[in-house]
């Protein structure tokens, strides 16, 4: 994750938000990712929304685990203070930091790997204790960083670069965190930064957690069914060198408002994404969960707001804590001084 | 059998110099009772020592209480036993068998003692503890409970303890409560009356007024740790529920609902987390973010907690960690205690790693060193651990009264304020090292231009991710310099020294009251020792010094494998073949006469 | 957990199962938990499951991890080899004894802490994984080795000992176990042995991973809202010691066919069961879910079989090994030799 | 600039005795051209080593490969090198400082070089590759990845590496797929004939056919492994992906899909967990239930796995853990190599623990150990932990072709057959221990009668919980003995004597090239040293007595705390102030210079 500054190149054009900043603030470190990569586009969606809510770059903290992923918080947003934790344990990191200091912008990006395996507990423990943040998942159902091994989210049938398939059944993290009575879940895809954007936007304003799982392709190493062939293709017919990263183009589509929307991937299979519907109501997690169910069954991925309920109090409101920091509160009132510690003992005696 | 047959007397007095155990059934309700006892002792100003060796289980096993009095403030754990109280019959025969020869044994005499236990060298005093509660009690519970308040009556009457005392404890504890507060006294006075009538009282060995309490308090080392925590103005805390450290967490808990709930604001929050992973995670969370945090585990925990401890270290985020350390390994005796966890927490973490360390003795110890761990663990931005274990933190413990001094400042180490943050024309995050290799840190969305991207993986100066030897090297030998440079800011080794000693003895933790008898009753035996107790880790310049001066050593520690001896010889360079061990790691607190047979063996001094 | 060896004593009467074995064989060390602990019920009955089906005891491994819950593998099935592991990793201890042996029947016993906090990522990639296994949760709300403290099964509302009140949403297992795929998922209650015993008996023949989640009261920590005022009440008028446990007798009751059954609680509180209603279908995932989450809102706690799917494989189904154990495959079928170890190297020059 | 302007002749002509850095961008396919290089060479019978220095990313971040020659077989990795291939713009400058002086820069000339780069004291060697490939093919993408192809062709020239090897290899690789083999054998003439041409060859260092491949294979360390752990008899793996030992795993994959399958039915069972402690619970599940289980991690894992080793330890059930180790503390360099792991795994886990390790040199050495790995945790019931490093288990190395004994049979340790345990009045399992302190085990569901109760709560010989100091002792006072008992099973340390060496090297792993070169560079400046290579832990007494027989002694290792120092310390009772360190540890494997430099300056031989 080396952090390569971006040469600043001043544009007299670049539109302004309420704080007068423009969207170069919101940028980071340059991107070592592959060319291509779902993840770089979430960090644009990324910047976007923190530049379209004003919020100040040095308001917002950044959090991650390890993965490809969990770099691309060293890509945007350069002066907000980013903290690159250990593989799996983004929401714990999360948990003490919003604890100590409630009036930062957390957001937490993280993997599938990340998130729903070696971090899954946590993630489920952060959504029931509803600590206020934007996790984002950069779903692309591989181990990118390790080079292609599959994640919970990898579907039944998918095919490693290898060419093995996947047995076990996928994870949905938004099932999962529904079932657990998460107060905000929502998908998006990386492609769709129209769609992308205000779902990000709504997270960034959520009272507590609010996950976003975005389809996020890798284009190395996600290879889905279909694909098994289109990769056996490529080696046949191309010339191969097993570190070869072939610079691509990042995919963009927009999910229509109705009906479903077929995007061809990287290896040549399709995924189906549909919106959730115009009268879709997001505020009844079962209709949710069944509807997830329901959709998934049809081989399709359901983007948008899926379940938000704003009645529910973050772990701060359940804590009855300053309104200010809790990492501020002056001292003199944290310690009970002298006197009381001596009029405590007589208890000791 | 009848009661007269067997009781005998002695007539050696022993005045304040006694030890006694109670043998329980878990879950019976004879805790409240044994600590009654312990308290009024203390507060007739004798110095004493309470020690509950407790199953790992909620009802039903074996349990038992240690009381030992002794005038001259040797109170750490007996090993002779003056009297027992037998009240669990799956235990009868081992309980009996421990007493001395002599010394006596105080049992139900409701139904008779098999015969096969009747020892003819102690003397039996019987009472009829179920009788005299049936007679008096109508509901089973009552008569079950009340039986253990029954014996401490009569134990009142046979040491002679201060009935002035009991009473107004009586009335303190179920003061508000009428109903509990008479059945108690009665259940007290049924056992003290009857002893009074039916046996010689007081025995022999029974206690007499001191002044010893003055400015002394009495207080387990976990209150005492959470006390700390309190007032070194911890506001995060995050745990994961593990024996024997829990009661650190619901101490602070009940600390801060009556100290940090201002106006219905709390200015504290505690997780439960999921896992220790996850309570250390928080905790590093939110010291990155400014405020003081820490957990409280035991072993399995520290052992989740590696690489986060790894992370830590080298992102440099200061954490405190309470171990109170149990027997290991793996789940071993949750309810028994060790000191096996040295070794781990020096150098937890895969890497090369280096952890600060903190050994208090005491409940007294506790307190301050828990503010201390959260000064040392912001100036130095690093993990620091403090290893108490089970005895200290579980246990009662005479000590003096706890001081503070309102002058006191936190030291938050180098935190850049947003004045000196724009007096520099680039902030890095790992440069600008002070003399002690620590580099200043800003809080996250404190000031503009303050920002810095923390990692766990190879970063430079400016904290910026690299893959370059020099660069990386750089950064991880000044982590190295800062663990030495912080030797001086920990409390230094305790010193004890006697004329003409030439064997020097080193202990840590609890061991230091055992130590500290056993070098008196080695020096009765004219073998002279000093004793010298470290209290941190890396050790300072005097703890060499100390080795170096004596040619005979002994490390007296609670474990199998002489880790404090490992972690001497490594930091200080003293040859292995330098240090002799004492060790003891059957779980028990440690005594004096372990360690003095032990010294005396290896010294060829029998 | 002392292994106290129960008195022998030889009873005719006693019934026979096909192997000519009597109950009295699937007993276990005498139990060390507190009189009237649920979990001594759920013993019981799952010593009445392996007696009727016929299941030889040195054929059953017992696994747990560490509670009050995990304990009780000890005191049933003696002559089973039992496997107490460390908090929380009992799901990856019996992966990887299935692995090596598929012949054996498992039975997995944690608690709702061992389960749903520290093991919850485990739990979560055993059912995934659909290892075969029966996994009972002693589900009592709270941690009761450690002395009461909240687990994350306990509703929102509920108090401690200590009078505190839970303020974070129950994770339930179940809801959590269909979200991620489970192919059998079952709820029982340990005063309804009734009951119990046909749905462990289920869950040891079922094909995968048969979660069976066991409402099993802590008659010493588990005090719910409605209690509150019984647990002061027992303090101000009665005898108390902290570490005072009144011996309980076990709460029994049988739950209804229709309709719901209101259990009193060691505590004054009370529990509302309902059966799964008659023409249930447990074989609908989505409406499973509804069904829970449904009746959940209205305060109820379903029990009964929830879920089951036998058209899933499990992991050795999904692997392809041997119908015998793996651990017993012939060392000269695993290992290839000098000949084909000199012509593999071949194509390392 | 033109190309003659740069060229300068060097008269010395240095054959098979040379050192190539190749740096390239990661994701280019230039790994491919480089190991095509290395492997011409090996076939052409002459002692080489490639060196993979990548970083941690897929594509887009500098990446190097380095070469060494050496007729003499010294291939430890060199610091100075005679020919750099620059194909990355980025790293231009520090690229072209490594040279040494007198040394060749092979560069793409179809952009001149930046006139600053231009040293006057190398020469300048331009091909214009870009150019090249770019008439001859039409895609952007066979473009870029063959100009790798074309700069071997260069080097075929330049160095004289065979050319009917070079043919061969190429067909070997893509005879399938002619149109690849086409495009690349085009590729590589069109960089040997531009050389050959233009360019003055072969360079005064080249290449010319030796013998010493006779019995050799070319094969990475995690190969090797994987190899190792099929032919023990591994059936049951678990692991969690972490780089550098994420090949170990893909590699028994492989292996096992290729040897294991019979008619359909796979002997084998693989679990991608969901982390590093599901991967050793798993493992330890299916070593309880007689199979033999691995796993393959890094430092990281190998924290996370704290807990459940010491589990493993005390219940005493077999587990064999791979660490590929990397550079820590932390996530640290994932991709860089170091040997800090040691302290952590000797002594993982809380309470008093300690571990069997082995530490290979090699591929062949990983083979070997993984074997024996699996023999000594069912022998001695216990956790192995083969430590390697990412330099063996990712680099290529030449070593002697792996032999297989037909008469091998695993060593499984004591378990019971139904007989066996027939004829015992009781079978207790801890009870029963034989010479090495091994008690008989069961293997669940083989036969009545065997059951026991596995806890790593305490417990006596009979495996039931207990509480009572004896008892536990009894128990863990056997497992320190069987761990020293372990160490006479353990692979001896090598010896390499010198005629009146007084001073003593110590090293380990990986180390040994570097470390058996220098030995030679100091006898060569009259500083005879014998060098002990350890290879497990615990030390057997031979390694006590090298100590003792050497006045000064060295450890060198790749870490920065002397971390085998230290074990060597503790276990031997040797004083640190004997041991001097050699310390290397930012992340590139050895090389013989710097120990050599190291020991000179210390011992004042300048
Ligand atoms: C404890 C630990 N185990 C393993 C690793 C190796 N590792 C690095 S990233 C990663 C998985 C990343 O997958 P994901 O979270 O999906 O991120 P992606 O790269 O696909 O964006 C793993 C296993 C690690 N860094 N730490
Ligand atoms: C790593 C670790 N952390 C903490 C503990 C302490 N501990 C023992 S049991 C337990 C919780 C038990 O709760 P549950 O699983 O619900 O079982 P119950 O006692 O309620 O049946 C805890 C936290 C431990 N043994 N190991
Ligand atoms: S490997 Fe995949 S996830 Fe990682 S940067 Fe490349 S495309 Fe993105
Ligand atoms: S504490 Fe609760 S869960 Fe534990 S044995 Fe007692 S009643 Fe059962
Ligand atoms: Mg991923
Ligand atoms: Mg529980």
């Amino acid at each position: 994750m080396p952090s390569i500054v971006k040469p600043l190149i001043p544009l007299a054009t670049l539109p302004r938000n309420d704080l007068g900043l423009t969207p170069r603030n919101y940028e980071g470190a340059m991107s070592t990712l592959c060319a291509g990569c779902g993840h770089d586009s979430v960090t644009a969606a990324l910047m976007q929304a923190l530049f379209e809510l004003s919020i100040p770059p040095y308001k917002v903290a950044k959090l991650s685990g390890i993965g490809c992923s969990s770099k691309t918080t060293a890509y945007f947003a350069g002066e907000a203070h980013g903290f690159n934790s250990v593989h799996g344990r983004m929401p714990t990191i999360a948990t003490g930091a919003i604890a100590a200091n409630r009036e930062l912008h957390y957001v937490g990006v993280s993997g599938d790997g990340d998130s729903l395996s070696i971090g899954l507990g946590h993630l489920a423990h952060a959504v029931r204790r509803n600590i206020r943040m934007l996790y984002v998942i950069d779903n692309n159902g591989v181990y990118g960083l390790t080079k292609g091994q599959f994640s919970a989210s990898a579907d039944i049938g998918s095919t490693s670069k290898k060419g093995e398939a996947n047995a076990f059944a996928p994870i949905d993290p938004l099932m999962l965190a529904l079932s657990i009575g998460a107060t905000f879940v929502a998908r998006g895809f990386s492609g769709d930064k129209e769609r992308l954007v205000p779902i990000l936007k709504a997270g960034l304003s959520h009272r507590g957690l609010a996950l976003v799982d975005v389809i996020s392709p890798c284009v190395q190493f996600n290879d889905h069914e279909g694909s098994t062939k289109s990769y056996l293709f490529v080696r046949e017919h191309e010339v191969s060198a097993t570190d070869f990263v072939e610079p691509r183009e990042t995919i963009v589509a927009h999910v229509p408002d109705q009906g479903v929307l077929a995007v061809p991937m990287h290896d040549g299979s399709q995924m189906h994404f549909r919106a959730v519907p115009a009268g879709y109501d997001p505020t009844d997690r079962a209709a949710a969960m069944h509807y997830l169910q329901d959709r998934h069954a049809q081989g399709e991925v359901v983007t948008g707001l899926v379940y938000a309920d704003e009645g529910v109090p973050d772990l701060h409101e359940l804590s009855g804590t300053p309104e200010g920091p809790l990492a501020a509160v002056p001292f003199d009132r944290l310690c009970p001084g002298a006197d009381e510690l001596a009029r405590l003992q007589d208890s000791f005696r | 059998m009848t009661l007269k047959a067997v009781v005998r007397t002695e007539t050696r007095a022993r005045v304040n110099d006694f030890a006694i155990k109670l043998a329980n059934v878990n879950g019976t309700g004879s805790a409240s009772a044994n600590s009654l006892l312990m308290k009024a002792i203390f507060r007739m100003g004798i110095p004493v020592s309470g020690k509950n060796l407790f199953p790992s289980n909620i009802q039903g096993l074996p349990t038992w209480y240690e009381i030992r009095v002794n005038k001259d403030g040797h109170t750490s754990r007996a090993l002779d036993y003056d009297l027992m109280v037998t009240m669990n019959a799956q235990t009868y025969a081992a309980d009996i068998a421990e007493v001395r020869s002599g010394g006596y044994v105080l049992y139900d005499s409701t139904w008779p003692l098999p015969s096969e236990l009747l020892r003819t060298d102690v003397t039996f005093l019987g009472v009829p503890l179920a009788e005299l509660c049936a007679q008096q009690f109508e509901r089973p519970r009552d008569r079950l409970l009340l039986k253990n308040i029954c014996y401490a009556g009569a134990l009142v009457a046979l040491l002679g303890v201060d009935r002035d005392v009991i009473a107004t404890l009586l009335e303190e504890t179920f003061g508000g409560k009428p109903k509990l507060r008479d059945a108690n006294q009665l259940a007290l006075k049924l056992g003290f009356d009857y002893a009074s009538e039916q046996l010689t009282c007081p025995l022999p060995i029974h206690l007499e007024p001191m002044d010893a309490k003055e400015g002394n308090i009495l207080i387990d080392g976990n209150t005492a740790t959470a006390l700390g925590c309190l007032y070194a103005g911890a506001t995060v805390a995050a745990w994961y529920p593990i024996t024997p450290s829990t009661s650190v967490m619901d101490n602070f808990a009940s600390l801060c609902r009556r100290y940090r709930v201002h106006d219905g604001v709390h200015d504290y929050l505690i997780v439960q987390a999921e896992d220790e992973l996850a309570a250390l995670g928080m905790v590093v969370g939110a010291s990155w973010n400014g405020a003081r945090a820490f957990t409280a585990t035991s072993g399995p925990g520290i052992s989740l907690m590696n690489e986060l401890l790894g992370f830590a270290y080298y992102a440099e985020i200061p954490a405190v960690i309470v171990n109170v350390q149990r027997t290991g390994p793996s789940t071993g005796m949750p309810t028994r205690t060790q000191q096996a966890d040295l070794l781990l927490c020096a150098y937890a973490s895969h890497g090369d790693t280096k952890h600060v360390l903190l050994f208090p003795a005491n409940p007294a110890e506790c307190f301050d060193f828990a503010v201390k761990a959260f000064d040392l663990a912001e100036r130095f931005q690093t993990p620091v651990l403090m290893l108490s274990d089970l005895d200290i933190g579980m246990n009662d413990w005479v000590v003096p009264q706890l001081a503070w001094d309102d002058a006191f400042l936190p030291d938050r180490g180098r935190v850049l304020t947003a004045e000196e943050l724009h007096a520099l024309p680039r902030f890095n995050r790992y440069e600008d090292e002070d003399a002690e290799f620590v580099t200043p840190r800003t809080l996250p969305g404190a000031a503009p231009g303050g920002a810095y991207f923390v990692r766990g993986s190879g970063h430079d100066k400016r904290g910026a991710y690299t893959e370059v030897p020099d660069k990386y090297q750089e950064v991880v030998d000044r982590l190295a310099h800062k663990h030495t440079a912080a030797a001086l800011h920990l409390p230094a080794p305790v010193l004890h020294r006697r004329e003409g000693a030439r064997i020097g003895v080193v202990c840590i933790g609890s061991g230091d009251l055992a130590v500290r008898e056993a070098a008196e009753l080695l020096a009765a035996r004219d073998l002279p020792v000093d004793v010298m107790r470290v209290r941190g880790f890396p050790f300072p310049p005097s703890v060499r010094a100390f080795l170096d001066e004596h040619e005979i050593l002994f490390v007296v520690e609670q474990n199998r494998d002489a880790q404090l001896r490992s972690l001497l010889v490594l930091e200080t360079g003293v040859s292995t073949a330098r240090l002799h061990s004492v060790l003891v790691y059957g779980g028990f607190p440690l005594s004096a006469q372990q360690v003095v047979d032990s010294i005396v063996t290896q010294t060829g001094s029998e």
